[in-house]
């Protein structure tokens, strides 16, 4: 039996296939369409992908912004677990899970078994989160995925001290107009990014093996940052942007059989 | 007094520089730009480009006074004035009852009251979010495609106001386009943004109190949807010039006389 | 507000003396404080409300976690690190403390938080014996000395001053007030004499509080001579040297020390000078200082603004010595005083008028509630009333992560700009 | 029939304005749950809580700081607005500094209905009274200091009515809030089993509306609502068993149990103001009445109170046996932004929950807005399925 995971995302919708032991296989797309059309396309592309029909999947689990929408999935599950269950799956020892995606930064705390024992997310405010980011690419005239590697060669931080995403671009344009190198101010937006997250990862507390996963663990750049300024390394699972829809595929198949719910989600 | 004595204001804000040339209260020229990455070198080409309409030379400007947020980076300044100051000045001069007005500009907001001479009394500003900023409009007009100069009437056709639950430009962003997908109407979205930032300003006037009569000033002035809003809100009719982005300039280079003036 | 200059942090340019030479007299007092503590002799960490003539006769050496806290705002560790408030601030808000709360008990709790109690400036607070605090002016200090007490594992004595709601800034207790708070004057001594061992004896305490009564004479007469034009000693200066008056009193150093420093600012007024050679306004400051940018009382020097009054840290008249019952004494004196917004704001008024303020700095202080409560209605009153305008600088008394440079560059120009317009003015009125 | 209660919540402006054309009696306004109630309403006054509405500040901005707590904000406003015009006078407690404060902005600012009455430049008729109740809830003079304050107070309502408040209608007025809390204790019996009878909102507005309502009335309600409920056997959803704790409760504030309950999870107990923390005290009825009231204040157990410990033992007690009682799975701490005494208290508390209750915690920092509590809900469903596991 094969289990469906699906993870509609503020920027991005993910799907995963899981058979209980394996992925099966993960697909990530960037789409304008609404939740329910958007996840049907592309949990379809990925099943054609890998030559399955729609009745080849038992359970489909939604989650993310829009999980409540996708009908074909039969529950729903938080980001927070599915982030956490995912990312214990691709790294059995983790203990600290920092999810970051375009518009939300989650951290989930392990106890020794990976059960799920406290988490923090960021409220209201979209700094330090992967739109920062985004932003800070526009001024710098970088595609997103260039950031990483652009800002590791930096030799120095330029320093952004705004805490608001929209109004940090005026202190990079200030930078530029320093002559700031692009490098530093790349240094720079990442750490910004990571001073939030690690409020964060305080919040919870930071203990055994981290792990980073959602789409901003691709910046290479930002997980440098992170390294550098809590003296921990993290852990960048394969495919990071689709560990939570692993998650909640996990999650379909934790729960094959109804599970411990008391209450099935209603909404 | 000589019959020529030529002063200039230069704004250099934080989506728009302007600069305007005087010959005794006589507008000569005007200029407006985008504020580039440089404040430095938009004022150089703003400030140039205003000398070249009115076929003037720096050095025939007797005093020029530099506002706005980039103001510490003009070279050729004599001084340099609060924004706060200068719209008073500039509104005082084009509407000498005006007691409150509201100059909405790309980042800040403020609310200020004036007094009968056009000096400033009291004034607030918005704090260290973008939420509710002309930026905030922007942003959302490039979102949604449609030219900044036509959200406001679009926006004044709503039908409902659809309800912006988020104060966070970027999670706004994200709300305005699950609405689109979801087949909300252009229009009722644009309705609901511009009624979120008349919520948003609206609390700084009342911090200052709302005395007639009242002027809106800086670019958002621009925008009908905004000043229908507020207009709604304060239940005053809002003077607006007809260049409202000009006003933080032509306060400058009024003040630039009456420095002149003084000595 | 646009860009977002780091915050410069840099000292004020005082005026006086006897401001410098308080540096000294701070550092002495933590060392003091830690040699006390090794000759086995007990400390107490205290709220700065509580009556410190206790202290000093009942043989405890105190600290204030409220100073220590504006300590940390100026200090770092080494030279390219944060500042030691902002790293403390910061290990409170991984345990769980809002970002929303006083400023003051974040830092503290912090610095208790991690453990190593002189791993901090001067080598920290003596480790404590006991903690006191007192209900009055905010629910914070209550909170936060309760939860400190039990992270120390120290006793913890509260005194609850009830909140007084008089017309004015001072008023009469009533004499329920009095027997209740008297009681726990009483109970703090046997509560100290139960933790430390040392018995209470009333000569002391009354030769304590001859010393504070003839301190608060000087201190008195201090402000009074603050009133002269120019000023001649400014906010600036008068935050510099409060520590020996807020945490010493009591003390015959307290005493020398307001003496010299009422010399000094006498020998000022004789001699015509002011804080700054061409005085032309005079501003009020409401509120805490922002303990990390203390250069802002110097921002409106250069066009001849000066602080001539700040309400906080000021003494009032005590009543008169009464050595047979002492304790009742402290009781009247402490609840004489008004702590209801009303009677601030009246206060403030009034001194106002006498100070002839024509501008007032509102320290918008976004995590204490006692000053952030009154601001808007204090700025509308004075208006009102006096005609007096007001501008607000918000920001956390000792974080610097909550302020904004640049913001508060140009709400203060345009505030300057128009004091210096409405004199202008007035003075043409006048004239013409 | 608990549609008696939401409608009363609902609409209870024009509900008590009705009551007072009825019964041509007075209509008392207070802030907080110390409140002597059974004093006014000794002398025929209904004392109705003051909350706030959730709407958009139209006055209390240009008063008040948007950095104090949003629900004494939007109180003030409310009052500013004419909301409440039909109070004939307003109790001011010292519970909380913003609470305090509005001893000053009510008196100030909101327009009052009554005139004053000045002799010698003292209002004998003030229109905000104002209650010094101690913070310290043990000490040698804490009763009798508290004893005299109660005793002042009592003075001055007389004064400004004109009439004496006699011991032996303090008594029954005592009677009748003691029934009331009798129904709402065994109301709260019901919820102990698993599914409770009633669900933690409906639990909530039966308290609620008691703050509005005369309490007589109240009572008889809800005894009757008990009753068929006991007979009729229904219960509530099934769900994870929460223990809420928090600040002020209202109408705006309440919108948190819908979310817990739509997100699979079920309050069954609380540590809030509008909940056990009203009624859990009874009066004795043994002692003088004034001592009575005095001893119930000084024996709730609520955060702003202090013992020199962080947590004081009567209300940590209180908190362990409801706990333990309702077989709590987890917590949820819901607290306004810029409540200041819970939220210091609130990482202590956190910890001796995780550590010595072995339960959960969730901390949700709330803003009074509609808005505010939708973006909460994701964090709400996390919580508790990870509780579920
Ligand atoms: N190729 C890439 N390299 C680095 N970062 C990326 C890349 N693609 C996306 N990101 C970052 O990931 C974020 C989106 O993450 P994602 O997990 O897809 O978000 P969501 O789940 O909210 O849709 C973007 O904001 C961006 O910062
Ligand atoms: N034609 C227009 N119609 C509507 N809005 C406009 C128009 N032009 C400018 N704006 C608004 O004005 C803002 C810029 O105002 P401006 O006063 O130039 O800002 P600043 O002084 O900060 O540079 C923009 O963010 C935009 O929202
Ligand atoms: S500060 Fe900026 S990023 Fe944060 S909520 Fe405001 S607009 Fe959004
Ligand atoms: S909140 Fe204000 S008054 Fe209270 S301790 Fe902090 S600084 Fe002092
Ligand atoms: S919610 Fe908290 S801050 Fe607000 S009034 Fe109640 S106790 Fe005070």
């Amino acid at each position: 039996m094969l289990y469906g995971g699906i993870d509609i995302g503020a920027q991005s919708v993910k799907a995963v296939v899981f058979d209980g032991e394996k992925i099966i296989g993960n697909k990530s797309a960037v789409t304008e369409k609404e939740a329910d059309a958007a996840a049907k396309e592309v949990f379809e592309d990925l099943l054609t992908d890998l030559q399955y029909q729609a009745q080849d999947v038992g359970k489909v689990f939604a989650t993310g912004c829009g999980a409540g929408e996708v009908s074909f999935a039969v529950r729903k599950s938080s980001e927070q677990i599915c982030a956490a269950r995912g990312a214990r799956w691709l790294v059995p020892t983790a203990r600290t899970v920092v999810d970051l995606g375009a518009e939300g930064c989650r951290v989930m705390k392990l106890g020794p078994k990976g059960t799920m024992e406290d988490f923090a997310n960021n409220v209201k405010c979209a700094s330090g989160t992967g739109s920062s980011i985004e932003l800070g690419a526009v001024y710098l005239k970088v595609p997103v995925d260039q950031m990483g590697p652009l800002s590791i060669t930096a030799d120095g931080v330029a320093e952004i001290s705004s805490t608001c995403a929209v109004f940090a671009e005026s202190v990079i344009i200030s930078h530029i107009h320093n002559g700031e190198s692009r490098e530093r101010i790349a240094a720079g937006i990442h750490r910004a990014v990571a001073t939030r997250v690690i409020e964060l990862i305080g919040r919870v507390g930071l203990v055994g093996d981290a792990v980073i996963v959602g789409g901003a663990a691709m910046n290479s750049g930002l997980v440098k940052a992170l390294e550098e300024m809590t003296g921990v390394s993290f852990r960048v699972p394969e495919n990071p942007r689709t560990a939570i829809a692993l998650g909640a595929a996990i999650q379909a198949f934790l729960k094959r059989d109804g599970g411990r719910n008391r209450k099935p989600f209603n909404r | 007094m000589k019959d020529t004595m030529h002063v200039a204001g230069i704004d250099i804000g934080s989506a728009t520089s302007k600069a305007v040339i005087l010959n005794n209260h006589k507008v000569m020229s005007t200029t407006i730009i985008e504020t580039g990455p440089e404040s430095q070198g938009s004022a150089e080409s703003v400030m140039d480009e205003t000398l070249r309409k009115s076929d003037l030379r720096l050095e025939d400007m007797k005093y020029i006074i530099a506002t706005g947020y980039g103001r510490i980076n003009v070279p050729f300044a004599a001084e340099v004035i609060t924004e706060i100051a200068c719209h008073a000045k500039g509104v005082h001069f084009l509407f000498p009852r005006a007691r409150t007005i509201l100059d909405m500009g790309g980042q800040d907001c403020k609310a200020i009251r004036i007094d009968d001479g056009g000096n400033h009394v009291a004034f607030s500003m918005n704090d260290k979010c973008a939420a509710g900023t002309g930026r905030f409009l922007e942003i959302m007009a490039g979102l949604l495609k449609v030219p900044i100069d036509e959200i406001g009437p679009l926006s004044l056709q709503a039908t409902e106001e659809t309800k912006i639950s988020n104060i966070c430009t970027v999670f706004a962003k994200s709300e305005v386009s699950r609405y689109l997908r979801r087949g909300v109407s252009k229009a009722n979205i644009f309705g609901g943004l511009h009624a979120a930032t008349a919520d948003r300003v609206y609390g700084l006037l009342k911090r200052i109190g709302i005395d007639a009569d009242f002027v809106i000033s800086g670019g958002i002035a621009k925008n009908i949807g905004v000043v229908k809003r507020v207009e709604a809100k304060v239940d005053m009719h809002a003077y607006i010039s007809e260049e409202p982005q000009y006003i933080g300039a032509l306060g400058a280079a009024l003040l630039a006389i009456e420095r002149t003036s003084r000595t | 507000m646009g860009e977002q200059q780091k915050a410069a942090t840099k000292g004020s340019r005082k005026t006086l003396e006897m401001a410098r030479n308080t540096w000294k007299f701070i550092r002495q007092d933590y060392g003091e404080g830690h040699e006390h503590k090794n000759a086995g002799k007990p400390v107490v960490w205290s709220c700065a409300l509580v009556e410190k003539e206790l202290y000093y006769s009942m043989g405890l050496f105190p600290y204030y976690p409220e100073q220590f806290a504006s300590l940390c705002a100026v200090r770092r560790k080494t030279k390219d690190s944060e500042k030691e408030a902002v790293r403390f601030a910061r290990y409170a808000e991984q345990a769980g403390y809002s970002t929303d709360l006083c400023g003051y008990e974040r830092v503290c709790t912090g610095y208790v938080v991690n453990g190593d109690l002189s791993d901090a400036p001067l080598g920290g607070m003596a480790p404590p014996d006991m903690l006191v605090t007192t209900s009055s002016v905010c629910d914070v200090r209550l909170k936060w000395f309760e939860d400190m007490a039990q992270r120390l594992q120290v006793p913890l004595f509260t005194l609850d001053r009830p909140e007084q709601v008089f017309e004015d800034i001072m008023g009469h207790p009533k004499p329920h007030e009095i027997l209740y708070y008297r009681s726990q004057l009483e109970d703090f001594l046997s509560f100290t004499t139960e933790v430390t061992g040392n018995k209470f004896d009333q000569d002391r305490l009354n030769e304590c509080m001859d010393w504070a009564y003839k301190t608060n004479e000087l201190r008195l007469e201090i402000l009074e001579l603050r009133k002269n034009v120019p000023s001649p000693m400014g906010s600036a200066d008068s935050f510099a040297t409060m520590y020996p008056g807020m945490y010493c009193s009591g003390t015959e150093r307290a005493y020398e020390f307001y003496k010299a420093l009422r010399d000094e600012v006498r020998a000022k007024v004789k001699a015509g000078k002011g804080q700054i050679p061409n005085e032309r306004f005079r501003l009020l400051w409401f509120g805490i200082p922002i303990w990390f940018n203390m250069s802002i009382f110097n921002y409106f020097e250069p066009v001849g603004g000066v602080f001539a009054y700040e309400p906080n840290y000021n003494p009032v008249p005590s009543p008169p010595r009464n050595t047979a019952d002492p304790l009742t004494e402290m009781a009247i004196r402490t609840l004489s005083i008004g702590t209801s917004m009303g009677s601030r704001i009246r206060a403030v008024l009034e001194q106002c008028t006498e100070y002839n303020i024509v501008g007032g700095v509102l320290a918008y202080l976004i995590t204490c509630r006692p000053y952030y409560l009154p601001v808007l209605e204090l700025a509308r009153v004075l208006k009102k009333e006096l005609g007096v305008p007001s501008v607000f600088i918000e920001s956390d008394l000792v974080d610097e992560r909550s302020y904004s440079e640049a913001q508060v560059r140009t709400r203060m120009d345009a505030f300057s700009e128009m004091i210096l317009k409405k004199m202008e003015t007035e003075a043409a009125c006048q004239t013409g | 029939m608990d549609k008696i209660f939401a409608k009363y919540a609902a609409d209870r402006h024009d509900a008590v304005r009705k009551w007072k054309q009825k019964t041509g009696k007075r209509v008392y306004g207070y802030f907080c749950c110390m409140t002597p109630e059974e004093i006014l309403y000794a002398a025929d006054i209904l004392p109705v809580r003051i909350t706030g509405t959730g709407e958009p500040l139209e006055h209390a901005d240009a008063y008040i700081q948007s950095n104090a707590c949003a629900f004494a904000r939007s109180c003030l406003d409310a009052g500013l607005r004419g909301l409440y015009d039909y109070l004939d006078g307003v109790v001011v407690p010292n519970s909380c500094d913003i609470i305090f404060s509005m001893e000053y902005f009510w008196r100030a600012l909101v327009p009052r209905p009554t005139k004053p009455a000045l002799i010698a430049g003292v209002d004998i008729k003030p229109y905000v009274h104002y209650i010094n109740y101690p913070e310290k809830i043990i000490g040698r003079e804490v009763l009798p200091y508290y004893l005299e304050i109660l005793k002042g107070f009592k003075q001055e309502l007389e004064r400004s009515l004109n009439r004496s408040i006699p011991d032996a209608d303090i008594e029954r007025a005592i009677s009748v809030y003691n029934e009331d809390k009798a129904q709402i204790r065994r109301m709260y019996e019901m919820r102990r089993s698993d599914p409770p009878a009633l669900s933690g909102h409906d639990a909530w507005q039966i308290v609620y509306a008691g703050l509005l309502m005369p309490k007589d009335e109240h009572a008889a309600l809800l005894k009757n609502y008990l009753d068929d409920l006991q007979s009729d056997g229904q219960t509530a959803p099934e769900g994870v068993r929460i223990y809420l704790s928090g600040s002020a409760m209202d109408l705006v504030n309440a919108g948190i149990y819908q979310i817990i309950e739509d997100s699979g999870g079920q309050v069954v107990s609380d540590d809030l103001c509008v909940g056990t923390r009203a009624f859990w005290y009874n009066l004795k009825q043994v002692v003088p009445p004034l001592e009575a009231i005095a001893r119930r204040s000084l024996g709730t157990a609520c955060p702003r109170s202090t013992v020199t410990t962080a947590i004081p033992e009567n209300r940590w007690t209180h908190i362990v046996n409801t706990t333990q009682n309702f077989n709590i799975d987890a917590a949820i701490f819901y607290v306004l932004k810029c409540c200041d005494a819970r939220l210091a208290e609130f990482p202590h508390l956190r910890n001796k929950f995780r550590e010595e209750l072995g339960i959960p915690v969730l901390f949700l920092e709330g803003d009074y807005t509609v808005e505010g509590l939708e973006q909460m809900r994701g964090r709400v469903e996390a919580f508790i399925e990870m509780i579920e596991g």
